[in-house]
């Protein structure tokens, strides 16, 4: 077996050990151990991407050479090594683009402590792009909820305490209704293995036992799933966890911790339990309308919020809200827009908050859009990401949101029944026009000049390129990873689909 | 193909548009003139209209009477052209609107005076005449309608001569109920251009019979359409609100020429459209006729009607029109040969006789300033030779024989009773003797008054002149009106030429 | 001709557009003389192309698959594209003149050119993404010409533009989807290019898809109920009210409505259903509502903008009738109306820019003190009430014609609403010249002092722009006939 | 529905009653600690339920003295396995709740949730 199958699991290894090691050091190594073992492990990634593409098969490597039953096994395919590659590489970015926020806002004992909750986050999330088990995805699920709350708590505000103190209780519920799902599941069949698991249930289908019980399962599972990424009635954590948390702390949930529980409900539909045989339970039809009720509500309650960092917020639930509908249209065609959206979704999401950063820098960080009149002169680069981001984000064609929403289209005229159609479409259409209102109606604001300096309090000040590098630099990579996604989707989206196929 | 036909109608035209444009370069120059400056300016305008009318007059006379001459412009459209071409029609109105186009002219160069703005006024007077002559000589029904677009945007400026607040109003009046005529009419060739072999004028219609008698319902419609448009112009009911109005307020020449002739081309397209594209035999008995029929006869009994009852002179000689126009229209709408020989007498008859009589409104305002028709008792002593011609001219209009007025009524009721119309047979002739009698009692009081005002009334004191300028064109037009009526054969016989072609 | 041309002139006035603000004019001669050489440049280069058409088709850049944007010059896009590039070099030249009094011109001047590119992007575009591509670019580069001004009411006409535009793009987009997935080709093809085989039973379906999309387009045309964004755009400088608002912008919304109708859907398929008579209905109704509305209306630029509304919905018109015929009306339209009211836009704006005013009561006398500009706009006036002679008149017709062909009872009523119009159309446009003209016997020409002409760079237009009145309404068969023929393919 | 089952498999039916308490009262209580005692019970269900699924009556458990016997001589080890790594899960997650807890009592002296939130509504922060 070739040295790069080891990739993956040394991968996560590296990060899981970076933690420790980085609690030990000061904050300034800190920060470079992990942006050093994020850049590795995203080169690493890209190396196994390019050998599974290579090779046109997944493959399985086994912890300690432990047959199946037993041991504990990561699979990899080329979906799972895209998505490990594009989350480092967001995450790089999200980090970079924070840091001077991070440094103002965390006191300067905690700073290494940061950098050890995204060690260990980025850990939790290969595992469970990686792994092949189910206890252990359950496991890895709950340390990514953990890293997760410490990211948004370690900006100390009553706030932050408050959202994170929801959001724990919020997942928890869902990881009990996960870990129920999949104990009936090792109850049914014995194994906890999915590729095992997946022959079981195989069995089960047609031998037409246990029936009722394997839906119960796959509906816990979906359901805990569901809530922990904040799908539309469960995210009322979500606005303020990402408005009032540190900057990269946002970008990162937002762009990342949730994408990997969605990552880890696809798998589980396809490797588990069989996607005919969740197309064929109801489940998806909840996932459909919960979508599509999102999709709407999301963007109506940001209309409403007149804080920048909370409207992004509130799109993200649309933006959710637009993944489940991909999955309830219930065709591979639906899925793969799904994936793609999660791609593009992280990176315009990510790019937004860190755009916004750097205007409310101009502003002294007052996130009131009154306060951001005119700020796209004082901080000319954030104002161009974030008018990329919103473009992106209605869907101009050359940007990647019209890509997904393209693909999602596409995939909805591709389902026959009416029922589906039609309401997808049109969900699509008025979501537009209301992104278009909130968006555009921001970039309008950024652009209106301003003729007094500061308000009550708060000046405005001008913000160079040079005078915050790093930011500069991520924001600059962002607008090219954005449209590099708008124009050239096609090789993302064949990849994505070879996936898929790889899963089946 | 030759261009003695076009002539007629650039001359006077551009002459006109080169006043018009010289007197809008002199306001915007704002130059200040001399009182004898003033006088030189007033001689040459005098002089170059006089030339160029009566020249362009000459011409159009001669283009009319010398053989069916024809000219194809240019190509509006693929099978579109402009294009000019005289028929018996043509060569009558072009005939009677030059006579009293002339004489109304040389009228104006006294009466004018009072009023100010002569440049522009002989500017849009020729432009008008160069206008009306092309729609007599238009020889298919696109080219008519656009020279009766223009008419009625060059008219317009002629009603608000004076500048006024309500003549403003007025000509805004005028020129909205003429544009929805036009666009009414302009409705109904939409659909005559698809359902007509050609719009070329051919006596008897050009209707094409198999596409007609699929869409009979909708053709039916806009030839109604058209009817009630073009009757806009003809001051016929629903659409004659604008007579009365626009009238008073014009400077007297311009009313008379505008309810002389200017009605009258709302008569032309009628008579083009209803005997020259659609054909009467497609009309006949058709609720269309009943329709029109019925209008016509309404508005004569009504305009009448209102004619008695209304004070203002020049209002009450608006209100005749309404009523005497209907005349005609309603020989028109009896497709009859018979009809349609009355309608054309009339037609000339009344060209003369109306324009006469403003001429003496003018004349009474000109002279004294009097509008109202209780002021004019005694008039008569002051301006004799005015009102006699002004009485010749009633009589005319009521149609005491051997006046004009007697013949042509006599044909539009014998017309009537020939027809075969139903009640109209016996209910056209009644409305028209009535009509007759109203006429009589709304026209003959002035000339009462006017000789034997009583002997309670003040005599006015002051006894000015009358110009020589104003009573002798007055004169000439009462004494046609009288002449035609006695010798009429050459006419008639000529008349009902045509309206044989015609069926 | 080498295909390559066909992207030049998109990409060129971009280009050019972008470099405005960079290059260090020393005068503002310099920036005057750079721009209008770019946008002549080009319009130079379109119509050479134009008479010399190039064959085939470029490809700029494949999204996926079969989505590309790519470029080809046909019938239709010809019309378009010559409309366009004859007028916007006039247009520039007026906006000189204009834009002193306006400040930060460089910006404007970006946008201005830019926009030159996008339009053209629309006319040349080969498939429908492309053209929904360079649609939206249309939106979005048109917005910071509608906010130039940046006061408060231009930040929320540029707001209510915005949305209006992007929704209705929104919906747009669900028709362009449908083309795709159920079109033999994403490419226009006269007569539509929807796959009967895959269609089945959809039909119906189909048709609630082209209304929607029709809508969709239709808001960039302001057909009713998406108009009320276009008289609130009136607060930009008046030459993007003239140029954008009654040429470009509103012009590309109605020519991709013919794009989808004749060269997408297909009328076969459309022509005497349900489809064919709600949007129709739509369209009848503008016609009227937006005349009134202008009768209503006292600012001069907002008038003209309703006037706009309800003559775009003649385009519109026309094109629902569904037939050759229609689509010449259409066209004919299209490019008459075109010259017509940027005329008259340019009017209204040298009375703003001489004078500040902006409402009918106060231009009382201004006949006699900017005569030019006044006889001008009567005459423009004329030609919109469809006085036989000028333009309005032959495309009236067109229009006309065709929908009695037809043989559609709602087509009809159309014609009605064509000449009610055309009324009310004489209404407000003649009260403006009668009071320009006629002020009242004593009104006291001392309250003009200072009222004078423009210079020539605004009467140059003007003057240009009567003469093509009266020469396309004398002489139209040229080109009516060239419209004919792009009509013709239709079969 | 016979009720049987139900008898015969108590211990499921048991740790399902367990489950359902702990998580409405992690849903419902107002009061942090009671949240965080509702979750302690819900993953002791959980763990009661892996239990019994690992159990094998009359067996021995997996621990090798005197000599390895046969595999039916033991209970299935994995649950056993996995319950201990769930117990490290949760007692690690309740850590972490206790910690919120504390510092929101520190800050605003309730351990109501939604007082707090109001609060801070009010504090507009």
């Amino acid at each position: 077996m070739a040295f790069v199958q080891n990739l993956p699991f040394i991968s996560i290894i590296l990060s899981l050990f970076s933690g420790p090691l980085s609690s030990i050091l000061g904050g300034k190594k800190a920060k470079w151990v992990n942006a050093g073992v994020i850049t590795v492990i995203g080169g690493m990634s890209a190396l196994v991407l390019s050998y599974v593409v290579s090779t046109g098969e997944e493959y399985v490597y086994r912890m300690g050479h432990f047959p199946a039953p037993w041991g504990n096994e990561i699979r990899v395919g080329v979906l799972e090594a895209v998505m490990a590659l594009f989350f480092c590489i967001i995450m790089l970015l999200c980090i970079l683009g924070g840091i001077r926020e991070r440094e103002n806002e965390i006191e300067d004992t905690k700073q290494n402590l940061y950098y050890i909750m995204v060690d260990l986050l980025l850990c939790s999330l290969l595992a469970l792009i990686y792994t092949n088990d189910l206890f252990t995805a359950y496991v890895f699920v709950e340390i990514n909820t953990i890293s997760a709350c410490g990211l948004i708590m370690i900006r100390q505000n009553g706030r932050t305490l408050e959202a994170a103190t929801r959001y724990m209780i919020m997942s928890l519920l869902g990881s009990g209704l996960l870990m129920l799902g999949i104990c009936f599941l090792y109850d049914l069949t014995g194994h906890l293995l999915m590729s095992n698991i997946k022959e079981q249930v195989a069995l089960l289908r047609t031998s037409g036992g246990y029936h009722i019980p394997l839906l119960v399962s796959v509906v816990l599972m979906s359901v805990g799933l569901a809530i922990k990424s904040a799908l539309f009635p469960f995210h009322s954590w979500l606005p303020d966890a990402y408005g009032y948390s540190t900057v990269s702390s946002a970008a990162i949930l937002s762009s990342l911790v949730s994408k990997g529980y969605i990552f880890l409900l696809v798998k589980i539909f396809y490797r588990v339990i069989g996607f005919d045989m969740v197309r064929d339970s109801k489940v998806i039809n909840v996932l459909f309308v919960f979508g599509i009720v999102g999709m709407i509500m999301g963007s109506v309650s940001a209309i409403r919020e007149s804080s920048i960092r909370r409207m992004i917020a509130y799109s993200s639930v649309a933006q959710i809200g637009y993944i489940y509908m991909g999955f309830g249209l219930g065709t591979t065609e639906g899925m793969v827009a799904s994936l793609y959206h999660v791609i593009s979704h992280a990176a315009t999401k990510a790019l937004l908050f860190v755009a916004a950063s750097g205007l409310t820098d101009t502003a002294a960080d007052s996130t009131d859009f009154k306060d951001l009149t005119g700020a796209g002169y004082r901080n000319k680069l954030a104002g161009v990401a974030f008018t990329v981001g919103a473009l992106s984000m209605v869907g101009i064609p050359m940007f990647s949101g019209f890509i997904s929403k393209l693909l999602f289209a596409q995939a909805s005229v591709g389902v026959d029944s009416m029922k589906r159609m039609l309401p997808t479409l049109i969900a699509l259409a008025i979501s537009t026009i209301l992104n278009a209102v909130y968006f555009m109606k921001t970039v309008i604001r950024l652009y209106t000049p301003v003729r007094r300096v500061k308000r009550d309090g708060i000046v405005f000040t001008q913000v160079k390129m040079k005078e915050n590098r790093a930011k500069s630099f991520a924001l600059v990579c962002f607008i090219a990873l954005n449209l590099f996604l708008g124009l050239f989707s096609e090789p993302i989206v064949m990849l994505i689909r070879n996936g898929l196929e790889m899963f089946a | 193909m030759d261009y003695l036909l076009l002539l007629p109608v650039f001359l006077p035209s551009l002459a006109g548009l080169y006043m018009l444009a010289a007197s809008f370069w002199g306001h915007v120059t704002a130059g200040s003139l001399e009182k004898q400056q003033e006088e030189g300016k007033r001689k040459r305008i005098h002089l170059l209209t006089a030339v160029v009318l009566v020249c362009s007059a000459i011409l159009a006379l001669c283009a009319a009477w010398s053989g069916d001459r024809s000219v194809t412009l240019f190509y509006l459209m693929k099978d579109i052209p402009v294009y000019f071409h005289v028929d018996g029609v043509g060569r009558l109105f072009v005939t009677f609107v030059s006579i009293v186009w002339v004489a109304v002219g040389f009228y104006s160069f006294v009466y004018m005076e009072h009023e100010g703005e002569e440049e522009r006024f002989f500017g849009l007077y020729l432009l008008v005449y160069g206008i009306l002559v092309a729609l007599d000589f238009a020889g298919n029904l696109v080219t008519m309608y656009l020279f009766y677009e223009l008419m009625t945007l060059a008219s317009m400026p002629m009603v608000l001569h004076n500048g006024s607040k309500e003549a403003i109003m007025a000509a805004l009046k005028y020129l909205f109920y003429s544009m929805c005529g036009a666009y009414l009419g302009l409705f109904g060739i939409f659909f005559l251009y698809q359902h007509c072999t050609t719009l070329t004028f051919t006596a008897g219609g050009t209707l094409n019979a198999a596409l007609a008698a699929g869409n009979r319902g909708i053709l039916l419609a806009a030839v109604c359409a058209m009817l009630i448009g073009f009757g806009a112009k003809a001051g016929m009911f629903p659409l004659h609100a604008w007579l009365p109005t626009a009238h008073p307020v014009a400077p007297s020449p311009a009313s008379a020429v505008l309810s002389g002739i200017i009605v009258k081309s709302g008569v032309l397209a009628m008579i083009r459209v209803v005997y020259y594209i659609v054909g009467p035999d497609f009309l006949r008995g058709t609720w269309v006729q009943t329709v029109w029929m019925s209008l016509s006869l309404l508005t004569v009994f009504m305009g009448s009607l209102l004619a008695f009852r209304e004070p203002v002179f020049k209002k009450r000689l608006a209100y005749s029109t309404v009523s005497q126009i209907s005349y005609i229209l309603f020989g028109l709408s009896l497709l009859t040969a018979g009809g349609v020989e009355g309608a054309l007498l009339h037609t000339v008859y009344h060209a003369f006789i109306k324009s006469a009589l403003f001429l003496t409104a003018g004349a009474f305002i000109f002279q004294y300033g009097k509008t109202r028709v209780e002021e004019l008792g005694g008039i008569g002593k002051q301006m004799p030779k005015t009102l006699l011609s002004y009485t010749f001219a009633a009589l005319a209009l009521i149609g005491i024989p051997p006046a004009s007025g007697f013949i042509s009524k006599w044909c539009l009721a014998q017309g009537a009773l020939g027809a075969d119309v139903g009640m109209f047979r016996w209910l056209g002739p009644v409305v028209l003797l009535i009509s007759a009698l109203l006429t009589a009692g709304y026209l003959l009081p002035v000339t009462m008054k006017g000789f034997f005002p009583g002997k309670d009334a003040a005599a006015e004191s002051s006894v000015r002149k009358e110009r020589l300028g104003m009573w002798l064109p007055l004169a000439v037009l009462a004494g046609l009106s009288l002449l035609l009526g006695v010798f009429p054969n050459s006419l008639i016989s000529y008349v009902s030429r045509i309206a044989g072609t015609l069926m | 001709m080498s295909t390559y041309l066909l992207v030049i002139v998109v990409l060129l006035p971009m280009l050019a557009g972008a470099l405005i603000p960079i290059i260090p004019f020393k005068t503002r001669t310099q920036m005057m003389i750079y721009i209008e050489g770019a946008v002549l440049l080009n319009s130079v280069l379109v119509i050479s192309m134009l008479l010399m058409p190039p064959e085939g088709t470029l490809v700029l850049f494949r999204f996926t698959g079969n989505l590309s944007i790519s470029f080809r010059l046909d019938g239709l896009g010809t019309v378009f594209a010559a409309v366009v590039s004859l007028l916007w070099p006039l247009a520039t030249l007026y906006s000189f003149e204009y834009m002193k009094h306006e400040g930060h011109e460089k910006v404007f001047f970006m946008f201005y050119v830019i926009t030159f590119g996008v339009t053209l992007g629309i006319a040349l575009a080969e498939d429908i993404l492309t053209m929904y591509f360079f649609y939206e670019m249309l939106t979005l580069v048109t917005l910071p010409l509608i906010m130039h001004t940046l006061s408060k009411e231009a930040i929320m006409a540029s707001r209510t533009y915005l949305y209006y535009s992007l929704g209705g793009a929104a919906f747009a987009f669900i028709g362009m989807i449908f083309i795709l997935t159920y079109g033999t080709t994403s490419v226009f093809v006269p007569g539509g290019v929807l796959d009967a085989a895959r269609l089945g039973d959809k039909t119906n379906l189909i048709l609630l898809i082209y209304v929607l999309c029709f809508c969709g387009f239709s808001v960039k045309a302001a057909m009713w109920p998406f108009s009320s964004w276009l008289p609130k755009a009136g607060v930009a400088p008046t030459p993007v009210t003239a140029l954008l608002h009654a040429v470009a912008v509103v012009k590309a919304g109605a020519f991709t409505i013919m794009r989808v109708t004749y060269y997408s859907f297909g009328t076969d398929l459309l022509r005497g259903t349900w489809a064919q008579y709600t949007v129709m209905a739509l369209v009848i109704f503008t016609i009227v509502y937006g005349c009134s509305r202008a009768l209503k209306e006292t600012h001069i630029k907002r008038r003209l903008a309703w006037s706009t509304v309800s003559n775009l919905s003649y385009i519109l018109f026309g094109v629902t009738l569904m037939t050759p015929l229609g689509l010449v009306g259409a066209l004919s339209h299209l490019v008459f109306h075109a010259v017509m009211k940027i005329c008259s836009f340019f009017c209204a704006g040298a009375v703003i820019y001489k004078t500040g005013r902006n409402y009918v009561h106060e231009l009382d006398g201004f006949g006699r003190k900017m005569p030019v500009v006044f006889v001008v706009f009567t005459v423009s006036g004329f030609a919109l009430m469809g006085v036989p002679g000028l333009c309005g008149f032959i495309s009236k017709w067109n229009l006309a014609k065709a929908a009695v062909a037809s043989h559609n009872p709602l087509a009809y009523a159309g014609v009605a609403a064509l000449l009610i119009s055309a009324l009310l159309t004489a209404i407000y446009m003649m009260t403006i010249s009668v009071r320009a003209f006629f002020p009242g016997r004593d009104f006291d020409y001392g309250k003009l002092r200072g009222v004078e002409d423009p210079n020539w760079m605004m009467l140059l237009p003007l003057i240009l722009f009567v003469i093509a009145m009266f020469a396309f309404g004398l002489h139209p068969q040229p080109v009516i006939a060239a419209l004919e023929s792009v009509a013709a393919l239709m079969g | 529905m016979n009720f049987a089952n139900l008898f015969n498999n108590y211990g499921e039916a048991v740790a399902m009653i367990l489950f359902g308490i702990g998580f409405s009262n992690l849903l419902l209580q107002k009061n942090l600690i009671k949240k965080i005692i509702g979750l302690n019970i819900m993953d002791t269900a959980m763990y009661l339920f892996l239990a019994l699924k690992g159990y094998v009556a009359g067996r021995k458990a997996p621990i090798v003295t005197n000599g390895v016997q046969s595999v039916e001589a033991y209970i299935n080890p994995i649950p056993s396995g996995l319950v201990l790594t769930g117990i490290v899960v949760s007692v690690s997650v309740s850590a972490l709740m206790l910690a919120l807890t504390i510092r929101l009592y520190r800050r605003y002296h309730t351990l109501d949730l939604d007082e707090i939130s109001t609060r801070l509504k009010k504090e507009g922060l």
